[in-house]
């Protein structure tokens, strides 16, 4: 990312949607095409917006167990982190709040259809952060940086 | 449930004694979509198929949800002693399994007729 | 549309992004995926999507005068407009309020570069209509029959 | 002005004469890239060639901003007695082309090489 680059592409992009399992998808699209602006490569992006994806899925199963009226925002922004030019995305909701030790990774040669999601974040990203919020919910802040 | 909103968009039996169930699933299978495609995919093991195959050609893009289907379907086709394979995922969808490891677990071909034919 | 479809589609989603020209691009890709969520051939998406871009760009050349920096909204939701289902775009901007009598459709038969975004949102959406507003900058109503 | 990151992608000379500029823009062409894009129109006319083509086929999408750019190569064009057509537009792209009526303003041809042979 050059000079120029990150003056027009910089600024953050901010989303929000209700837990409406068809919206993720209209974020999913918004997220993939912020990443092209970076100079994400295809497959970079694909996995940045499959990351959101798997977040967004949690938050609507596990936070709000289901009920699809609830608030979900999502930022996008690119920033500096340890010096290198990276992709932050913040996923924040307002449900019940995320257990930390449920988020451990899960042993995958145990064949069985849950607990994917946690897991493919942590592939896909360089950093998945889990902070449960002292009133209600819980902030996520991913980071990948934007030339591996 | 073969509702035209659905993944699922055909279910054809073939194979020399018709015992091979091919599904073909298509668009995007995330959420919003996994529990049609689960119900789908499910809904032929009553017919008892020697083999499932899941022809995926045609999804552009899946996340676990839709992986989580797959492997519910295959669980319950392992007690059956069912045969489950999955056909022609694309680069993004075949990245999915890959990074969940269950691309060992699933029979992957390159093609629906390979997955039929194939021993 | 019907029930089910209403209660899983409708929410809003609400966009906020800066008046950066590429991220125009990223508006896009999301209010067409939208409209396809409510059932939009994918003509009519394009014709919403290329509505939406035009009226950024105005925001973006007109009200902020370049500058890249500043504020913008954007509000989609599925809404009944003369008991029939609809598409509603809002977009808000805090710039330069618009004057009404420029955005009169101009002579199409003189051939010259400008002033085609306001005759070209006029042909796509079902209604198009600027409120200039009390304090600072122009709200933008735009509305599309869902099926026509 | 050729950079990669401009939607213009190639500029070729062909014709018996080398007189008919071909110019191949590709991706999409918005605000964002349409000053860009009216620099690498502008470029070849100072050639002088009799006819300038302009190859659509892999532009995806354009809005008003990159249609005002194509308008304004053809004020300047002809104003040199320099002939522009337009050629392999998509659906898409066409019909903002039909929405301004600037379908009738510009010589629009369903390839390269028809645009560049036609009389
Ligand atoms: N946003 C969230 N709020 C609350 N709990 C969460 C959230 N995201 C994840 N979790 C917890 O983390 C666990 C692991 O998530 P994941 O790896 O996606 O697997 P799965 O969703 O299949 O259980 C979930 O079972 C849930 O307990
Ligand atoms: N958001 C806005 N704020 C202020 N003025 C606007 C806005 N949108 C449009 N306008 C005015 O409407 C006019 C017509 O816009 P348009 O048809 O898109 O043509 P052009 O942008 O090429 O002038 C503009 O020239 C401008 O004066």
């Amino acid at each position: 990312m050059n000079e120029s680059t990150s003056k027009l592409t910089c600024a953050p992009v901010r989303m929000s949607v209700f837990s409406t399992p068809s919206h993720v998808a209209v974020v999913r699209v918004a997220v993939e095409r912020y990443c092209a602006l970076l100079g994400f490569s295809k497959r970079s992006a694909g996995e940045v917006a499959l990351s959101v994806d798997e977040a967004l899925t949690n938050v609507i199963k596990h936070a709000y167990h289901g009920k699809e009226d609830m608030p979900i925002e999502v930022v996008m922004e690119s920033t500096i982190v340890d010096q290198r030019d990276a992709l932050r995305i913040e996923i924040r909701d307002w449900g019940t709040a995320i257990e930390p030790d449920k988020i451990k990774s899960r042993d995958l040669n145990e064949i069985r259809p849950g607990g994917l999601g946690v897991h493919i974040m942590k592939q896909c990203m360089d950093s998945v952060d889990y902070i449960p919020l002292p009133q209600r919910g819980t902030k996520l802040v991913m980071i990948k940086y934007c030339n591996p | 449930m073969l509702g035209k909103d659905g993944p699922v968009k055909k279910v054809q039996w073939v194979g020399a004694d018709n015992n091979v169930v091919v599904i073909t699933a298509a668009g995007e299978i995330d959420l919003h979509q996994s529990n049609a495609f689960q119900q789908s995919l499910m809904e032929p093991l009553e017919q008892n198929p020697s083999r499932v195959v899941v022809d995926l050609s045609e999804v552009s893009y899946m996340d676990s949800s839709g992986v989580a289907s797959l492997v519910k379907l295959l669980s319950r086709a392992m007690k059956q002693g069912i045969d489950v394979r999955l056909a022609g995922l694309n680069e993004r969808v075949r990245s999915i399994f890959e990074i969940t490891r269950l691309d060992t677990v699933f029979g992957i071909y390159p093609t629906v007729e390979e997955a039929v034919v194939s021993e």
